[in-house]
């Protein structure tokens, strides 16, 4: 009982991470009929956007200790943060420790602008290019910016810990006697993205901005017939899908050091869950994320994996499969979007 | 003459000129200046150009003329590898049988997954096919190489042990591949002045195929099936209510490119015997639909040149270090060419997956028809027609 | 240049060595750390520098004026942690760029591939990061050599350590990298400590590309195990490893006893990756800066003051197949691919910072000492991440050519190629 | 004809030529090619002008072209409506600016019901006819207004795109063939709006296939042929004139 | 006994009868022309005709044979081809690369291997085609880039493309929309001529009633889904309901 509630959860906390790079690609993807493989890239920057931010933190001046030998038996030097000389060693510390939650409000202006220039500057000419065109094109750009984080932060993943107050676990099941102890970050995780998700889901269902753009999806030219301003409103989905992707990573940070890579690691992934929730759905989208999390926490388990071996390498793609040819547009798909 | 027209002829004719001078166009660089770090012309990279230049002509039969995205192509490759190989562990290093295996095995591989994948269309397509590779490649990498049933083995890659049987095998042959007693390693070096070039066996072999695999693509593509592919492409409805089956034109088109992509991987595995597992990971299968585009989907050389450009990026960029830069600008005095290595050094050697990134971006958003449109950029530029005249009798030419 | 009787015999007054190291992929890291030692050597087989561990090895027939007098050259080229692109890589250096030797990488997967197209081509292949039982086991080859330990040798030294530090009554649980290398360390380990008394409750396999290991860690918490064994490696650890300590691992009790994480195979540049959460664990280890050996000191101070920190085991390893291949070609007096191996098998040597050596001639495996190492708990440096626990003898570590983990190979004979 | 007026005059100008739509020199491109070439002609405030021609004379690209869409793309000349220079807009500023138009096809968005693409025309400024009201003008559309637009029939989708573009605050109204699919009862029914929207004041520029009764609707005519204006006047003119209808239309 | 014969079809779009008991007979050789107010169903019949939609009752024979539960190329092999009412051609090619898509269908059935040998080199497919094309006074834009036409030639491209399949049973869905007045007529003098030339039977749909007494030999008129009446054309255009519900006052002046 224990051991399947905590795989609940942990389908919960795999899936929301699918689900929400799955929400952004979907807004890329669904409505603006772009397929972005930089939506990865976006994601690692943004848990990079985290880990700059605690370099900055970070940034130190140095005194010679000379009581302290270094490696080559020279004098140490002493680091100490600035913040900790300005704010005091206390609220310094405090801070530094704080630096992931922090990242998010870092990250939101940053992604929102790296969003926007991607857009303008890139992307607003490959709307009306083949989809093949776009993989090529962004597949570059994913590229590019994997290899210039990778110039300046290296290949190894850096560690960006969550606040001490926030690591640790929490025991879930205590008042019913069951032993559920689970890692009180990866709750915040699941609420976090939670929230980002009814938040977009808000957003695009109560404004008319969703139909919108949608309708522009379909069909460009006579929404700007209609006299709306259809790129303008592409370019604030651009910039809201980057900053959910941004945010996605920056949130992720604590749960796994991030790497150059990462975003890779998601995409093709994040690809397989918007697909089998159904292209254009966003609903879609985040059933599908939350399903695959929950399938894949399962298969990892002895049982899974000594009843059919290598089960959990292949689940994934293999409820893909089952989910595309038993149901042609995945769980929600809309009816011709992308199909040829 | 062959069948072909006039325009194809030449076309076929320049590529067969092309892949046989190979040796001698890819080392225009003598080899101790320093501009011979760009020459590409020994064995294992001329193999690479044509190998998966085969790949991508039949990767293209299928993306370029019907428009079915496949996502997963590199799961034939890898099979195609792996069964010839096993050819080497059983019958011996002879390349026949191994090559003919490749085929047909990838060749069945895809009429399997086919008849399941074709029975969706668009982004749902892509996503069946990277589902069967990606399952194919998890299986090769781990499942099917534990020590009790080891198909594939596994991270290493398959090759072929001493105590394998080789039926066929005896010692006046070589022990390595071999085309009837012709190494696929032998490898005629020859010095004119400073250069140096090689001529290898494998290579020709490869080359001599892809002609025949190039040729072939042409004779698709001018042929009434090759008219029914673009048919598929362009609307699959109309297709239907004037009274032809989609299913089994795509389905023929998706296992003539599986064969073609066996038939590359076969050919892999007889320069160099040894199949691993990556052959079939995704970012294999993303590499030849990149070849493709940035080549030009739908042309006839388009692929041909997408591989070619790829392959020797990654071989040749890739290898341009610290002090191969500190050769080239040490002419420069000595702040300026610090500065000039520091400008240059991210996008060479390690760096060279941004510089690829970057021609990616380049090609698409300047050339939208890919390398091929380069070309024809420059043909126009050349001939200085007006961009009018051009733009008519292009619509009036049949699609390259 | 075909008429020497062996492949890239060196024309002229230069010799090319091929330096094939992941410059891109998840090792990237570990490829530069490697590539640097490279050119570190090379300086000093030129006579440049200050000659670092040439001037503690044990033979000393190096003079610092190239390799038999031919000014040493390089030509580098990116693995990228696939054994296809390494052979590309190899190949083109053999076959463009003349390499008479190839050595690097940074996975077994590789260097078994790289190795065996050296035999091929009939040039030698001193192997860099490789640490599955096969490169020198099942896939041996005639023209290839190991310096770094192996999974048995990883196995055989940390054992006596766990049963000491931990008890002999333990219960471990076992996340396995789902490929070769993952599968013989797991199997070192567990016969190493099962040898002594404990038992393997499960061993799980995990996918090489997962990159959360939660609903793997999961279960070990109900799973009445102890000791939690991570046979990862690279990313694999830092993230396995991180989530393990998320879920409480570390402050678990289990019937009295504290739960103790266990990662057989540790390096200084992921443990830099894992933080925190390395701290208290034990693990082995080729080679680390903080040794006090004569040897060690000198490689560390002549790399330190070059690149302003210190050497990585990955980047000791490829330092010294550097120097050994230099000098047995130098005590061969060839570069003869047949000459060399005659000159590596069975040479014992000691001076490059792991005691007294052997490269036993049966499968070109070197036996040294091994560290025993645990993730340090009070750092004095972003480098000072590990402590020697324990320097465990050469006698403990070794085993017999024939050892059934090691098996089924066949080195061949040495092939010099055209 | 061929004079051409001072536009910077702005108002002035509307005070001494009543044109309320211009157009002046327009050449247009698909690609390369050159489709419009080198026409003029204005239009009153309030009337209707017919704009007829043979298939591929070039009237759908003239009528793109005033509304600014992309392809073709307008390459020279000026498009002047009630003071505002066209030529320098975008589509969705012309939109603003009070040009509607009917396309051809139609283009009911697809994914959207049919109350939706109502709705989408009215969230950009200036907002003409409430829904309900065209719901009155078009019962047909108030039965099915939660039915997704484009699985109506061929005429219900013509009268949602009519529709739709009343529902905006217009000043010319482009009407791209709006008869064709139409049953006959439901022609004249549109023939009546048409007569109930210059009405309103409305100018109306109306492209058909049915040239007798387009004329016998329109207070004016162009007529089009391979991209230039070949007439320009009133429309009984053409009505009368048995030769250019038999040249340029064949009726 | 008609070459075409639909028995009681029902067809429900959610809580719309699209199609209400549909019966109609289409004898052979004839011109049958359907008429009907907008969203009548005509489309929705025709769709059942050729298998695009699965009627929820009923049955369709096509010459003794059900065309219920077959794929749409199988009904076209029958002999049965359809002309759609918004054009439905292959954008991505040229005018003659069409036309000879269809003359291959024709000749060779739903799929056929013939991977290698130009297809120009198929004498008797590019002379139908090319002869085809004329006959529809395409001949000059044979090598235009389709999806560039105009409308109306893109109607009568893929009217071409129907004829040139010799169809038995020919469906037109208002063939004539949005074409001139001129090419109109010809399109009358064309059907008229096939349908002198060749056994041809042809529903036509059409709110063209200039075309519509011009050729047709029957009339069908539909109503929300339910025929209305049947009879000639002079009866229908003097049928009181009709002229009220359908034709309007001014189409009986014209
Ligand atoms: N997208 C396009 N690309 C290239 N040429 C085009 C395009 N659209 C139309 N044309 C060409 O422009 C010319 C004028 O077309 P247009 O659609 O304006 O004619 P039209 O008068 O509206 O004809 P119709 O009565 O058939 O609708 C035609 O010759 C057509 O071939
Ligand atoms: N896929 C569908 N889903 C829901 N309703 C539909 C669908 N297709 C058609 N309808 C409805 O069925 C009715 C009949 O449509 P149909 O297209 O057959 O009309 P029609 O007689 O061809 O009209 P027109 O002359 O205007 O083309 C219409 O009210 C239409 O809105
Ligand atoms: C880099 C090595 C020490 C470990 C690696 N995973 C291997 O395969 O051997
Ligand atoms: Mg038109
Ligand atoms: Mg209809």
């Amino acid at each position: 009982m224990d051991a399947i509630i905590l795989q609940i959860l942990n389908g919960l906390d795999k899936g929301s991470a699918y689900a929400l790079i799955a929400l952004g690609l979907t807004l890329i993807f669904g409505t603006l009929g772009v397929v972005n493989f930089a939506h990865g890239a976006l994601f690692m920057i943004g848990a990079f956007c985290s880990v700059t931010l605690s370099k900055l933190l970070n940034l130190s001046f140095e005194t010679v200790d000379p009581t302290q030998k270094d490696f080559l038996g020279n004098p140490l030097k002493v680091k100490t943060p600035y913040v900790e000389s300005w704010f005091g060693p206390e609220v310094g510390a405090t801070i530094i420790d704080w630096s992931v939650p922090l990242a998010i409000l870092f990250a939101i202006p940053i992604m929102l602008v790296i969003g926007y220039v991607m857009e303008r500057g890139l992307i607003k000419h490959f709307y009306k290019r083949p989809h093949a065109d776009q993989i090529l094109v962004t597949f570059g750009l994913a590229i590019v910016l994997q290899e210039i984080v990778k110039f300046y932060f290296g290949a190894n993943p850096i560690q960006t810990p969550a606040p001490d107050a926030l690591s640790g676990v929490a025991n879930l099941g205590g008042a019913l006697g069951l032993q559920i102890a689970y890692p009180i970050w990866r709750l915040v995780y699941i609420g976090f993205s939670l929230l980002l998700i009814f938040g977009a889901f808000a957003f695009l269902q109560f404004t008319t901005f969703g139909m919108v753009v949608r309708a522009g999806m379909a069909d460009r030219e006579t929404v700007q017939l209609l006299g709306i301003d259809i790129d303008r409103r592409f370019t604030i989905m651009f910039g809201l899908a980057a900053a959910i992707a941004g945010l996605a990573g920056v949130m992720y940070g604590p749960i796994n050091a991030p790497n150059y890579h990462m975003g890779m690691d998601f995409l093709v992934l994040s690809f397989v869950v918007v697909v089998v929730g159904g292209m254009g759905s966003l609903p879609g989208a985040v059933l599908a994320g939350f399903l695959l999390g929950i399938l894949e926490a399962f298969a990892s388990t002895t049982w899974a994996t000594t009843t059919i071996p290598g089960i959990n390498q292949i689940i994934i793609y293999l409820v893909a499969i089952i989910v595309l040819l038993t149901r042609p547009r995945g769980l929600m798909g809309k009816k011709g979007v992308m199909e040829d | 003459m062959l069948g072909l027209k006039k325009h194809d002829l030449s076309l076929l004719i320049i590529v067969a000129i092309l892949t046989m001078a190979a040796p001698f166009l890819l080392n225009p660089f003598p080899t101790e200046s320093g501009m011979a770090q760009f020459n590409a012309g020994y064995p294992d990279l001329m193999q690479k150009f044509v190998i998966f230049g085969i790949f991508a002509i039949g990767f293209n039969i299928l993306f370029g003329l019907t428009g079915y995205l496949s996502f997963g192509h590199a799961a034939f490759l890898g099979v195609g590898s792996y069964a010839c190989v096993w050819m080497f562990k059983l019958l011996g290093y002879n390349v026949l049988p191994g090559i003919l295996l490749s085929i047909v095995v990838s060749g069945l591989f895809a009429l399997l997954i086919g008849v399941i994948t074709l029975r969706r269309s668009g982004i749902y397509f892509s996503i069946l096919t990277l589902a069967f590779a990606q399952m194919s490649f998890a299986l090769a990498y781990s499942v099917l190489s534990n020590p009790k049933f080891n198909l594939t083995n596994g991270e290493t890659g398959l090759q072929v042990y001493a105590d394998d049987p080789q039926w066929f095998h005896s010692d006046r042959l070589p022990d390595l591949p071999h085309l009837f007693g012709l190494s696929m390693r032998a490898t005629h070096r020859m010095e004119l002045g400073a250069w140096e070039f090689q001529f290898n066996v494998g290579y020709y072999m490869c080359a001599v195929i892809m002609l025949l695999c190039f040729y072939l693509a042409i004779r698709i593509f001018r042929s009434p099936f090759g008219l029914m592919l673009r048919a598929v492409k362009s609307n699959q409805q109309r297709m239907n209510y004037t009274g032809l089956n989609s299913r089994p034109y795509t389905l023929a088109a998706f296992v003539i490119s599986g064969m073609y992509a066996g038939l590359a991987g076969g050919l892999l595995s007889a320069v160099d015997p040894l199949a691993g597992a990556e052959r079939m990971q995704w970012t294999a299968s993303g590499e030849v639909v990149l070849m493709t585009i940035l080549g030009g989907a739908g042309t006839l050389i388009g692929p041909v040149l997408g591989a070619g450009l790829i392959k020797y990026f990654e071989n040749i960029f890739s290898k341009i270090n610290e002090s191969v830069l500190h050769g080239w600008f040490g002419f420069l005095p000595d702040g300026l060419e610090d500065f000039v290595i520091t400008l240059v050094y991210p996008f060479v050697g390690k760096g060279w997956h941004l510089t690829l990134g970057v021609i990616f971006m380049l090609v698409v958003i300047f050339l939208p028809g890919g390398l091929v449109e380069g070309g024809q950029r420059i043909g126009r530029l050349f001939r200085g027609k007006k961009p009018s005249g051009a733009a008519k009798s292009a619509t009036t030419e049949p699609a390259e | 240049a075909s008429h020497s009787g062996f492949t890239n015999a060196p024309q002229g007054d230069t010799v090319t060595l091929g330096f094939n190291v992941p410059q891109s992929g998840p090792y990237a890291d570990e490829g530069a750390d490697e590539l640097r030692a490279y050119q570190l050597a090379v300086e000093h087989l030129n006579g440049e520098g200050d000659g670092g561990m040439m001037n503690t090895f044990s033979s000393q027939v190096l003079e610092g004026n190239g390799i038999m007098g031919k000014k040493v050259e390089y030509v580098t080229g990116d693995t990228q942690t696939k054994s296809d692109a390494a052979r590309a890589s190899a190949k083109s250096m053999i076959e463009k760029d003349g390499a008479v030797m190839i050595t690097g990488g940074s996975s077994s997967g590789v260097a078994i591939a790289v190795q065996g197209l050296c035999q091929e081509a009939g040039v030698i292949f001193m192997s860099g990061l490789t640490h599955s039982n096969d490169t020198t086991g099942k896939d041996k080859k005639a023209n290839g050599f190991r310096h770094f330990f192996n999974g048995y040798m990883s196995g055989a030294a940390l054992a006596p350590v766990l049963a000491a530090q931990y008890g002999e009554d333990r219960k471990a649980y076992h996340l396995t990298a789902d490929y070769t290398w993952g599968w013989t360390q797991q199997e070192s380990i567990a016969a190493a400590t099962e040898a002594l008394g404990w038992t393997t409750v499960e061993n799980v396999l995990t996918p090489l590309a997962a990159t959360d290991f939660s609903s793997y860690i999961a279960p070990v918490l109900n799973s009445g195990a102890d000791v939690l064994v991570l046979n990862h490696y690279g990313g694999n650890m830092v993230n396995s490893l991180t989530n393990a300590v998320q879920f409480g691992l570390r402050e678990k009790m289990v019937d009295g006893k504290q739960f103790e994480i266990v990662v057989p195979l540790f390096s200084r540049l992921m443990a830099r990756g894992a933080g925190e959460n390395v701290k208290g664990i034990l693990g082995s280890t080729n080679w680390h800066w903080s040794l006090q050996d004569e040897a060690s000191q000198a490689f560390v101070k002549s790399f330190g003051t070059k690149y302003g920190f210190p050497p990585s085991q990955a980047a000791h390893t490829c330092y010294v197949q550097t120097l050994l291949y230099a000098d047995a070609v130098a005590r061969a007096g060839s570069f003869n691919p047949c000459a060399v191996v005659e000159a590596l098998e069975g040479f014992e040597f000691d001076g490059l910072g792991n005691g007294p050596t052997l490269y036993r001639a049966e499968d070109h495996q070197c036996f040294k000492d091994v560290l025993v190492v645990r993730g340090k708990e009070n750092p004095t440096s972003e480098f000072d991440l590990l402590e020697v626990v324990e320097v465990t003898p050469r006698a403990q570590v070794e085993y017999a050519p024939d050892h059934p983990m090691f098996a089924g190979g066949n080195l061949g004979q040495c092939n010099p190629g055209a | 004809m061929n004079v051409k007026p001072d536009f910077s005059k702005g108002r002035n100008y509307a005070e001494t030529a009543p044109a309320f739509l211009s157009v002046w020199n327009m050449e247009a491109y698909y690609g390369e090619s050159y489709i419009v070439q080198n026409i003029s002609f204005n239009v009153h405030e309030g009337e209707i002008l017919a704009l007829l021609g043979r298939n591929g004379a070039g009237k759908t690209s003239t009528l793109r072209a005033i509304a600014r869409m992309d392809n073709p793309q307008v390459t020279h000349g000026e498009i002047w409506l009630d003071h505002q220079p066209l030529h320098n807009m975008a589509s969705h500023q012309a939109a603003q600016g009070g040009i509607g138009l009917v396309p051809e096809d139609r283009s009911i968005i697809p994914g959207l019901t049919v109350e939706e693409n109502l709705q989408l025309a009215q969230i950009a400024p200036p907002v003409g006819w409430s829904i309900n009201r065209l719901y009155e003008l078009f019962p047909r559309l108030g039965e099915r207004r939660k039915q997704e637009g484009v699985t109506l029939s061929g005429g219900e989708q013509q009268m949602l795109a009519i529709a739709r573009a009343l529902a905006r605050d217009i000043k010319v109204l482009l009407l791209d063939e709006p008869y064709e699919g139409l049953a006959p009862v439901i022609v004249d029914e549109i023939e009546k709006t048409l007569r109930v929207i210059k009405e309103q004041g409305i100018t109306t520029i109306l492209v058909e296939q049915n040239a007798v009764r387009a004329l016998e609707l329109a207070d004016r005519s162009v007529i089009l042929d391979t991209g230039s204006v070949v007439f320009d006047g009133s429309a009984k003119e053409v009505l009368g004139n048995a030769e250019l209808r038999e040249e340029y239309l064949a009726i | 006994m008609g070459i075409l014969e639909v028995k009681n079809v029902n067809k429900r779009f959610g809580g719309l009868q699209a199609l209400g008991d549909v019966n109609l007979s289409v004898a052979e050789n004839t011109v049958h022309a359907i008429i009907g107010p907008n969203g009548a169903g005509k489309s929705t019949l025709l769709n059942v005709l050729v298998g695009k939609l699965i009627p929820d009752t009923g049955s369709v024979m096509f010459d003794g044979q059900s065309v219920l539960g077959r794929k749409p190329y199988e009904i076209n092999q029958m002999g049965i081809s359809r002309v759609f009412q918004t054009p439905e051609i292959f954008g991505d090619l040229t005018v003659m690369e069409n036309m000879m898509i269809a003359c291959f269908a024709q000749r060779d059935g739903a799929f056929r291997m013939h991977a290698v040998g130009s297809m120009w080199s198929e004498r008797d497919i590019v002379a139908t085609a090319e002869d085809m094309l004329e006959s529809m006074n395409l001949q000059d834009k044979r090598d235009m880039h389709s999806a560039s036409m105009s409308r109306g030639d893109k109607r009568r491209l893929e009217i071409a493309m129907c004829l040139a399949q010799s169809p038995r049973l020919l469906l037109l869905d208002e063939p004539t929309a949005g074409m001139s007045r001129s090419d109109t007529n010809n399109t009358i003098d064309l059907l008229k001529k096939i349908k002198q030339d060749r056994d041809i039977t042809i529903a036509i749909i059409e709110h063209d009633m200039h075309v519509v007494f011009s050729l047709a030999e029957r009339i069908t008129v539909l109503a929300q889904g339910t025929p209305l009446v049947e009879d000639t054309p002079e009866k229908i255009k003097g049928h009181p309901k009709v002229r009220e519900a359908y034709l309007g006052e001014s189409q009986v002046a014209a």
